[in-house]
């Protein structure tokens, strides 16, 4: 149950598959697109995904979730494309029959989507000016 | 010589001003490969977290390249 | 934003309420009536509210999470009366400018919530008969 | 002698059979009023978890009682 949408996303459908009548505890995650970012005013985003891969391997850490945690189900949505501010770029939900599993594997799950997809972040500024996030800042050359 | 179609994503689409190309090259792995590719396009570097696939499936950068192969050059990621 | 409904949770108009441009991570838990406790099989619940403290404690908590954690807005829910399995008893949620706030205040509220609201849960059961949670298992006489 | 009014939650409004009472104690604490309570009614036990509040704030089973006070039992709690 791992998707990419275009544009912000829309849970609705995907949530209602999380309902299991052996859960008692229920996480989800959004990642919002933020007015700010290390210091910087920002007016949008683009979220380019090179889907293939990103679907695989999305679904690859919903199946290590499920495999790690004591959970019955998890989903994960990711845009692409432009999104405004405030508008929603990544859900992750978990279902469970006790929270702590719940919260955990929610955390795993969007831990692992952050660092191992496929999907590029670049950020508008209000300045006019743009980036794409961890290029310049978190990388590194060999 | 291998044919290959070499694609590139993000920054690394912007610094080679395309997303794909195809080339014969002599390179044994997608270290050889983009090397090749930096000597092309000046602005494309080697971050320590880029990542490399080769049709589809993930790979490291001293895979062996055969014929025909699609390799993707990825730089870091920021999903979410 | 601690609020006491009758009957199965309604999140929509109070998750609305944490939305915020300069966040950009956004925790929920929901607490589902399963159909399990313990080893029995529940058939429903009941949930007694003494309500001018379970509110006055519930805004207490809310407040302690946006004093501890890099918050910017947390709210929660909590049913009373009769609930079906599957129906929704306690919903939180917490927007914060990046996730590991969000996370750790939803789990602060909920493990604060379930253990300081003067709230009482009666678990009915297929074979017919209730209980008391709480009462014989997890309390000792003094 | 303190008039107080005495409410029961849950699991104790069960075991006394009622919900509220109004009665006349010499008990000086809620400890002491609720062994009061515990003699007239044998089910009603007093668990480790359990809390006490005085004119709805939380208080200690060895707060002072004064005459008019609204007196609240509740027995362990389950939210959530």
């Amino acid at each position: 149950m791992f998707e990419i949408c275009t544009g912000s996303v829309d849970s609705t459908r995907l949530a209602r598959e999380l309902a299991d009548p052996a859960c008692g505890g229920y996480a989800t995650f959004e990642g919002w697109v933020r007015n700010h970012h290390e210091g910087r005013s920002v007016s949008g985003l683009e979220y380019e995904v090179y889907e293939p891969l990103a679907v695989k391997e999305g679904e690859t850490v919903l199946a290590e979730a499920l495999e790690r945690f004591d959970i019955n189900r998890a989903a994960c949505i990711h845009a692409q494309g432009a999104l405004d501010i405030g508008e929603l770029a990544v859900w992750v939900g978990v279902s469970a029959p006790h929270r702590d599993a719940a919260f955990d594997a929610c955390r795993y799950i969007i831990d692992q989507i952050k660092i191992r997809l496929p999907i590029w972040k670049k950020e508008f500024y209000v300045e006019g000016d743009s980036g794409w996030v961890n290029c310049e800042v978190c990388a590194s050359k060999v | 010589m291998n044919k290959l179609v070499v694609r590139y994503f993000a920054v690394y689409r912007e610094s080679t001003g395309l997303g794909e190309e195809s080339v014969t090259s002599a390179a044994a792995t997608p270290e050889a490969l983009f090397a090749e590719s930096a000597r092309r396009y000046p602005g494309l570097e080697r971050f320590e977290a880029a990542r490399v696939a080769i049709n589809d499936e993930l790979a490291s950068w001293d895979s062996p390249l055969s014929d025909g192969d699609t390799v993707l050059f990825f730089p870091p990621v920021a999903g979410g």
